[in-house]
């Protein structure tokens, strides 16, 4: 499985090369690929089939517990088959839909990646793995979401796509993580053979929510489902494919998954009846708002994936068994009427409900298929969709929880299920209209086969449901399920209550069907509904966000340097303020008091002269004074130096402060006058700043001199300088011995600053280039 | 002098700072030197100050006789003011240079660089 | 500033000043002293002459030293062409020059005196590794010279502090004053 | 080779470089040869240094030959070689860059020397033993982030190096100031003697360590550029030309944090009670400010600038986590975020240089136009934004891990929110920039030959560094194993003691 991965990684970046050297004939490798792919999952049927589950391990990462392990299941294989089968087809109808734009190298690119990752997070057996495939998936829906780069509703709605499901991605990334610390397994088989994840597990509950929530994202579940539409703007095989048949599932995939290791307690499935429900109501609802085919194919699967959502939580096994089948039957003619409606735009120019009518004779072939998928859409008898129906009314009549509000979204789904599918494959093609929508050209045939042969598998699997679609669904529902009870597919179960149920849905909803160009006039309340939506939220969001963000920036990031200073200063004291509280005993200053009269007189005269130079400084405005009185603190340092023992430090000190003046002189006098600034406004603030930062500098010495100790370092190299290092100056030796490498630092320093100062007078900006 | 050195110090450091704090470059000049002169003061009267001989040997010994000053504040002290030197010599370059190109000397002027 | 008395004293005072200044360098080891303090000094002198005479008089003075070339004419022996050159350039400088001597211009600038400084500063300690000891392990060769007592590779580090520190000051000093 | 040569060479061979740069200073060509040759020599060097460090542990030479805590000790476990090694990647993709991507005049000024000085400080910081030494050696990064900064003095440089001036000399002033309490208080400079002293926990001063441990704090906050010591950042490190702000932006903050790592992982550990709450406080707001900082950017280099900041706090989460994983997982991060933000200033010099802007309002089309660059784009984003299998996510997957682990569910949420932040940061580029089509297209110029030579050129490091990204990402295991192995030797720091002590 991981060279099947492998290779489609390869290809996929391959594709632009190919479209370079093949051209048109790009689409040959394409469509092979994944027909190989399809093949190959075909050759492991039996095996699953017999119950036999197919594990492949790769380390990768063994130490944090991610490695390329897959499993191959019922569940699985189901997904595999539908990806890899369903992409065959994609990919040749995106030849008819896409072959004359010159980027067709990169959409092949986007489309195959993203197969090959769907594939990747339906085969994962290991959870992180899993993540890393499902991200892939987000990625690739971003980039094929936004091929039409130039418009810029495919670029917001990408955007808003990436973001949404990156959200969910983060989350499951969280759910993932502390479902590993709380079970301490890295796989899916380790989970389900393991024990099961007690509610009452204090990380229950948040990896839970977590990973519902990533689900929810990902499968457009309310109030995170207004993507779905918007990611209409991507071109038809991307919504065939990932926004209808495979991406979407992924969430219902892993709620699958996960059912048997979370399923089965309150909160997951009042969670999941009230969200899917709530969507599948919502998603009837506007899609009969709507009159751009797309977006109403685009809500009718929200509504389903609600409905999918709804029955994992009613988490029976009638339940789960509806699931699956109505899973498949949905991918099936889904996929088709995207295709359809794709089709119709390509060869019309529009994909208006209102504009389009009377197709039928031009376009037999595409009727016939959106016929096909429109009568299993709506749940008429010998289609699959109708073994789905069934078991789906079924399913919700005898949920445990919330039995009303169950069906009733089933039922409501229902009907619109039933007018959207009188729409699409009746009203655009065979109702009877004056003019009919002219055609410009005739689809090609890699545009409606693809339609056609699905619309056919719908109809097939219908008559014969339990030959051709029970096995492999039996084995996907031991999968989830963890049960060993046999699944029974069949068509006709006899004239019972979900029978009439049926009728009933078809009836009512072929009523509403005409009803619908009124509902679609009266964009009031639902259409206000939908706009004061999550998708209005979201957008109120960004905003918000990006001019929250401005305003908070130039607020912390003003410009003002002082301002910079004084926070990092007050932080400074704070920190050192309470080290000082909790830990430093508090100084005792008596014990030195003594130590004053030992302060000679030269020396008191030399400090009160400091003072008085600061106190100076604060108060002239010259600049030549002060630079005169810098000097004189300087040189009082250097006296204070050699007073204490100090005369290397003294000599320099010395000649560097007069360096500096000389530097001062040098630089400073021929410049203009500088403008006298007065500190001008909050000038308490920063006195108290200084203040408060000098009494904390002046209480750490006090303290720190109290508590000093004699080094050895003293010692040390009081005996080895002239004994080992034959010099007799100790602080001479120190610098150019002992740590002489502090002192090629240093004098790296004093190089790099001569550059720098001949650089920054000599360089001027003309000369320099711009970047 | 080791009760009164800390309060010099600590006075230096506050106008070291309310002068870095100041908007006009030349004063924020001043203050960078009398921050860094303060800084040099902290160390050395940190590591301990004597009145004991210095840390030389002297010609008669092998060995330093104690008392000596302890040379190791000394060394690095060295270290941090020849370092200081050429920062604040660069710094001071820098001004000039900022005054010369942008033709201000207010701080509060120079926030292009930060605009949104 | 550039009073007569002051630039006179300060052409003799600034030689005076560098050997002094080297007289510290090489003390630094055993007395208060060393690179940095010489090198401080040795610079602070030609920053008085740059402040006196302007930056190129300096340059002109200490740091450049002009030759003078001529071809050897046609039949002259080399030893006497020699000796014509040596004559030139060392006796007779402030004598005005026949038509075909060139002047031919060396100068010291200051950025090979920091590059050297550094080069000797690095490479002293690299001595230790031919003889399988660490960086910079100091190594003192038994001389025993007049001046300098010992000699050692610290020394040799501290005459690259020496060098390297007069450098920085020279250019950072030619820079501004130029600019 | 022995490890007294092998930990010298890191340091010597750039200032050796850039001596003889400095030598020939007028003759640009052979600047740049010798750079090459020293950039080559530098990686080899680093490389050998990690492969002996992992082959023998904890390597040590003591300068002068004076015994331990006497002298200054280099000392190289694996965090510090590798720091050393991404810093000589980095280090040989922005040299890369420069030849074809840098003005002439600033290399005519002292843009190879001053960019060796700079990367043997970095070398000097990640091994020095000696916590005196560390301060000189950030101070040579410190005067050679000045010089680049304002190298070329064109308004924006010169207004970004005076704060960068202000406020990192207000750090070297605090950090000189905390050698100096903790030789007071302890006597000793060498990190693996104070360690030591630590360890035995019978020192009299010991209850004084944290005040020490404020100042170096604050100091190498600073440096690192966490909140809410980070304002010289966004001041000033989009303005110099991008072969500058590409090695500055994406080497010199991790510096920082690589020696906050150091230090509370050796001498600071009595003082973590208050130090790990604090940095753990720090760190969430760091990564969530940076994060709104850059939201609210529209040029390509200041928002990569911001982001910087918003990265600095998951390094100092996992420090502040201190649990094996999340030290494995800072080291990560450290090494991949060097690698991809240098990377990712280097795209945005690649498109500046082909389109003369980074203001995201006048750039687009570049999807289409160069689609080779817009797919480096992409892959250097999403691994920046932690997007699987990239190298980001690795780091990501571990630090949030080791938050959730510990029990600190807040800061592990914040990260992963701050993630999403970073991807919507980095889709606005990629929305912007390459997706949108330009406003005005420029008038078709006419390339010669040599300009068309030259932009290719600008991609070779992109590439260079792009290989290094996906290898981390898609190969990680050995890096893994490494950040996992060097995270185990740096919470033993008995390894560290014993080698340095011997």
């Amino acid at each position: 499985m991981l060279f099947a991965l492998l290779a489609g990684f390869m290809l996929s970046f391959l594709a632009p090369v190919l479209h370079r050297l093949l051209g048109k004939l790009l689409v040959v490798p394409m469509v092979l690929f994944p027909l190989a792919l399809f093949a190959y999952f075909c050759t492991q049927l039996p095996g699953v089939l017999a119950g036999n589950v197919l594990l492949q391990g790769y380390a990768w990462a063994p130490s944090l517990g991610i490695n390329l392990q897959f499993r191959l299941d019922g569940l699985g294989l189901l997904f595999a088959l539908l990806v890899s089968g369903f992409g065959a087809l994609v990919m040749l109808y995106t030849k008819g839909y896409l072959g004359e734009s010159p980027l067709l190298g990169r959409f092949y690119l986007y489309l195959t990646l993203f197969m090959t990752a769907m594939l990747g997070v339906v085969l994962s057996d290991n959870l992180f793995c899993l993540f890393i495939f499902w991200e892939l998936t987000s990625i690739t829906s971003f980039l094929l979401i936004g091929f039409d780069s130039d418009k810029e509703e495919a670029r917001t709605s990408a955007w808003q796509a990436l973001l949404v499901t990156g959200a969910g991605g983060l989350a499951l990334m969280g759910g993932l993580i502390l479902l590993n610390l709380a079970t301490g397994s890295y796989t899916f088989s380790a989970l389900l053979n393991g024990e099961k994840f007690m509610a009452t597990h204090p990380l229950y509950l948040p990896a839970t929510l977590l990973l519902l929530l990533a689900c929810f994202t990902k499968s457009a579940q309310f109030p995170f489902h207004f993507w779905l539409p918007n990611a209409m703007a991507a071109p038809t095989p991307v919504s065939a494919y990932l926004h209808s048949a495979t991406m979407v599932k992924a969430g219902i995939y892993l709620l699958a998954r996960l059912g048997p290791v979370l399923g089965g307690t309150e909160v997951w499935q009042m969670v999941l009846l009230m969200v899917g429900t709530a969507t599948t109501l919502l998603g009837a609802l506007l899609a009969l708002q709507y009159t751009d085919l797309k977006a109403v194919l685009a809500y009718t699967t929200i509504s389903a994936l609600g409905l999918m959502v709804s029955l994992t939580g009613i988490d029976t096994p009638l339940a789960l068994k509806a699931l699956l089948v109505f899973l498949l039957a949905h991918a099936l003619y889904k996929g088709t009427l995207f295709m359809v409606v794709g089709a119709i735009d390509h060869s019309t120019g529009t994909r208006d409900a209102q504009m389009l009518r009377g197709l039928g004779p031009h376009l037999k072939l595409l009727a016939a298929a959106a016929t096909l998928a429109g009568l299993s859409m709506a749940g008429i008898l010998p289609f699959f969709g109708f073994v789905g129906k069934e078991l789906l009314y079924e399913a919700t009549l005898h949920s445990p929880r919330l039995t009303w509000w169950a069906f009733g979204g089933a039922f409501v789904s229902g009907l619109a299920f039933v007018a959207v599918a009188s729409l699409l494959s009746y009203g655009i093609f065979w109702h009877k209209a004056s003019v009919s929508t002219p055609v410009k050209h005739a689809p090609s045939f890699s545009l409606y086969l693809p339609p056609l042969l699905l619309g056919l598998l719908g109809l097939l699997l219908g008559l014969s449901p339990s030959s051709l679609a029970a096995p492999l669904l039996e084995q996907a529902f031991q999968v989830i399920a963890s049960t060993t009870t046999e699944l029974h597919l069949a068509l006709w179960h006899g004239f019972t209550t979900i029978f009439v149920l049926s009728l009933v849905t078809v009836s009512l909803g072929v009523l509403l069907y005409f009803l619908l160009p009124r509902l679609q006039q009266l964009p009031i309340t639902y259409q206000r509904l939908y706009q004061n939506g999550p998708n209005k939220l979201y957008h109120l969001t960004f905003k918000g966000f990006l001019k929250g963000a401005k305003a908070f920036t130039r607020r912390v990031q003003g410009g003002y340097l002082r301002n910079y200073m004084v926070t990092i200063v007050l932080f400074f004291c704070c920190l050192l303020v309470f080290v000082l509280w909790r830990d430093a005993p508090a100084i005792d200053l008596s014990q030195r008091v003594h130590l004053l009269q030992e302060v000679r007189l030269y020396e008191l005269v030399l400090w009160v002269l400091v003072m008085a130079a600061l106190l100076y400084l604060l108060n002239t405005r010259s600049r030549l004074t002060s630079i005169v009185v810098m000097g004189l603190v300087g040189y009082s340092a250097a006296l204070f130096y050699i007073l204490f023992g100090a005369p290397d430090v003294a000599a320099t000190q010395l000649l560097i402060e007069t360096l500096t003046v000389v530097i001062f002189v040098l630089l400073l006098h021929k410049l203009p006058a500088f403008t006298y600034l007065s500190h001008q406004y909050r000038k308490y603030k920063f006195v108290f700043v200084s203040v408060l930062f000098g009494s904390l500098m002046t209480y750490v010495l006090l303290l720190v001199q109290e508590h000093a100790v004699t080094s050895e370092l003293q010692q040390f190299y009081g005996k080895a300088s002239y004994l080992q290092a034959h010099g007799r100056n100790i602080v001479n030796v120190i610098l150019v011995d002992f740590r002489g490498f502090d002192t090629l630092g240093e004098i790296t320093v004093l190089a790099v600053a001569a550059l720098g100062i001949f650089a920054l007078l000599r360089l001027n900006p003309e000369k320099g280039g711009k970047r | 002098m080791e009760i009164l050195l800390p309060f010099m110090i600590g006075i230096l450091f506050a106008v070291g700072l309310y002068f870095m704090l100041h908007r006009h470059l030349f004063k924020l000049i001043l203050g960078l030197i009398l921050f860094g002169l303060a800084t040099n003061l902290f160390l050395f009267v940190v590591g301990g100050i004597t009145r004991s001989s210095i840390a030389i040997i002297p010609e008669t010994e092998e060995v330093a006789t104690e008392p000596y000053a302890d040379p190791v504040p000394q060394a690095l002290l060295l270290t941090a003011i020849v370092i200081g030197f050429g920062i604040q010599a660069f710094a001071i370059v820098l001004v000039r240079r900022v005054y010369q190109t942008l033709k201000s000397n207010n701080l509060d002027e120079l926030n292009s660089t930060d605009k949104t | 500033m550039r009073t007569v008395i002051f630039a006179t004293a300060i052409r003799i005072l600034t030689p005076l000043f560098l050997l002094f200044s080297l007289y510290i360098l090489f003390r630094g080891h055993n007395n208060p002293g060393g690179g940095f303090i010489g090198g401080l000094i040795g610079s602070i002198a030609f920053i008085f002459h740059t402040l006196a005479r302007g930056p190129k008089d300096t340059v002109d003075t200490f740091l450049s030293l002009t030759l003078r070339i001529a071809d050897r004419m046609p039949g002259q022996s080399r030893p006497a062409y020699l000796s014509q050159m040596l004559k030139a350039n060392l006796v007779g400088r402030k004598k005005e020059l026949p038509d075909q001597w060139r002047q031919h211009s060396l100068r010291l600038r200051p950025l090979f005196l920091i590059a050297l400084g550094l080069l000797i500063a690095v490479s002293s300690g690299t001595f230790s590794f031919f003889r399988g000891e660490p960086y910079m392990t100091a190594w003192w060769p038994d001389t025993h010279l007049p001046v300098l007592a010992s000699l050692g590779t610290p020394l040799l580090f501290d005459t690259g502090i020496y060098l390297l520190v007069l450098g920085m000051v020279l250019k950072m000093v030619f820079t501004m004053s130029r600019d | 080779m022995h490890p007294n040569l092998l930990l010298l060479l890191p340091l010597l061979i750039p200032l050796y470089g850039a001596i003889a740069c400095l030598l020939c200073w007028r003759w640009i060509k052979l600047q740049t040869a010798v750079t090459a040759a020293s950039q080559l020599a530098w990686t080899a060097a680093a490389g050998m240094l990690l492969y002996h460090v992992l082959g023998q542990g904890v390597l040590a030479t003591q300068i002068g030959n004076w015994p331990a805590p006497f002298g200054i000790t280099l000392v190289a476990d694996i965090f510090g070689a590798l720091m050393v090694l991404t810093g000589t990647v980095t280090g040989l993709a922005v040299f890369l860059f420069s030849l074809p991507g840098l003005d002439r005049a600033r290399k005519r000024y002292g843009y190879y020397p001053l960019l060796l000085f700079l990367q043997m400080g970095v070398s000097g910081v990640c091994l020095t033993g000696d916590i005196f030494n560390l301060y000189v050696w950030f101070e040579v990064l410190l005067i050679c982030c000045f010089a680049l900064l304002s190298l070329g003095s064109t308004r924006g440089q010169l207004e970004g190096a005076i704060k960068y001036v202000t406020i990192n000399f207000l750090a070297s002033g605090l950090l000189l100031t905390g050698v100096g309490v903790l030789y007071s208080l302890f006597g000793a400079l060498n990190l693996a003697a104070l360690a030591q002293m630590v360890q035995e926990a019978n020192h009299p001063n010991l209850s004084l360590l944290p005040i020490a441990g404020v100042f170096f704090i604050v100091g190498f906050g600073i440096k690192a550029a966490v909140f809410p010591m980070f304002f010289w950042l966004p001041a000033s490190y989009h303005t110099p030309p991008i072969a500058v702000s590409a090695f500055i932006g994406g080497l010199i903050t991790k510096v920082g944090i690589y020696t906050l790592v150091r230090l509370f992982t050796t001498v600071f550990v009595v003082s973590l009670s208050f130090a790990l709450p604090l940095f753990l406080v720090l760190a969430g707001l760091t990564m969530v400010i940076g994060v709104i900082g850059a939201a609210a950017q529209i040029d390509f280099r200041k928002i990569l600038s911001f982001h910087i900041i918003s990265q600095i706090g998951y390094m100092l989460m996992g420090l502040a986590l201190y649990t094996p994983l999340a030290l494995a997982g800072t080291i990560f991060f450290t090494l991949h975020n060097v690698l991809v933000k240098t990377n990712l200033f280097l795209i945005s010099g690649v498109v500046a240089q082909a389109e003369g802007t980074f203001a995201l309002k006048k750039l687009g089309g570049l999807y289409l136009r160069r689609p080779f660059l817009a797919l480096l784009f992409f892959l250097s984003a999403l691994s920046l934004a932690g997007i699987p299998p990239l190298s980001g996510f690795w780091g990501k997957l571990m630090l949030a891990k080791a938050g959730f682990a510990s029990g600190n569910y807040l800061i592990a949420g914040t990260s992963l929110a701050v993630s999403l932040v970073t991807l919507f940061s980095m889709t606005k580029i990629w929305n912007e920039v390459f997706w949108k089509k330009k406003k005005k297209p420029a008038p078709p110029v006419k390339k010669t030959s040599t300009d068309v030579l030259r932009q290719r050129l600008l991609y070779l490091p992109v590439i260079f560094l792009m290989l290094f990204i996906l290898l981390m990402g898609l190969y990680a295991a050995p890096v893994l194993m490494l950040a996992e192995t060097a995270a185990a030797q740096l919470l033993h720091s008995e390894t560290y003691i014993k080698a340095v002590l011997k």
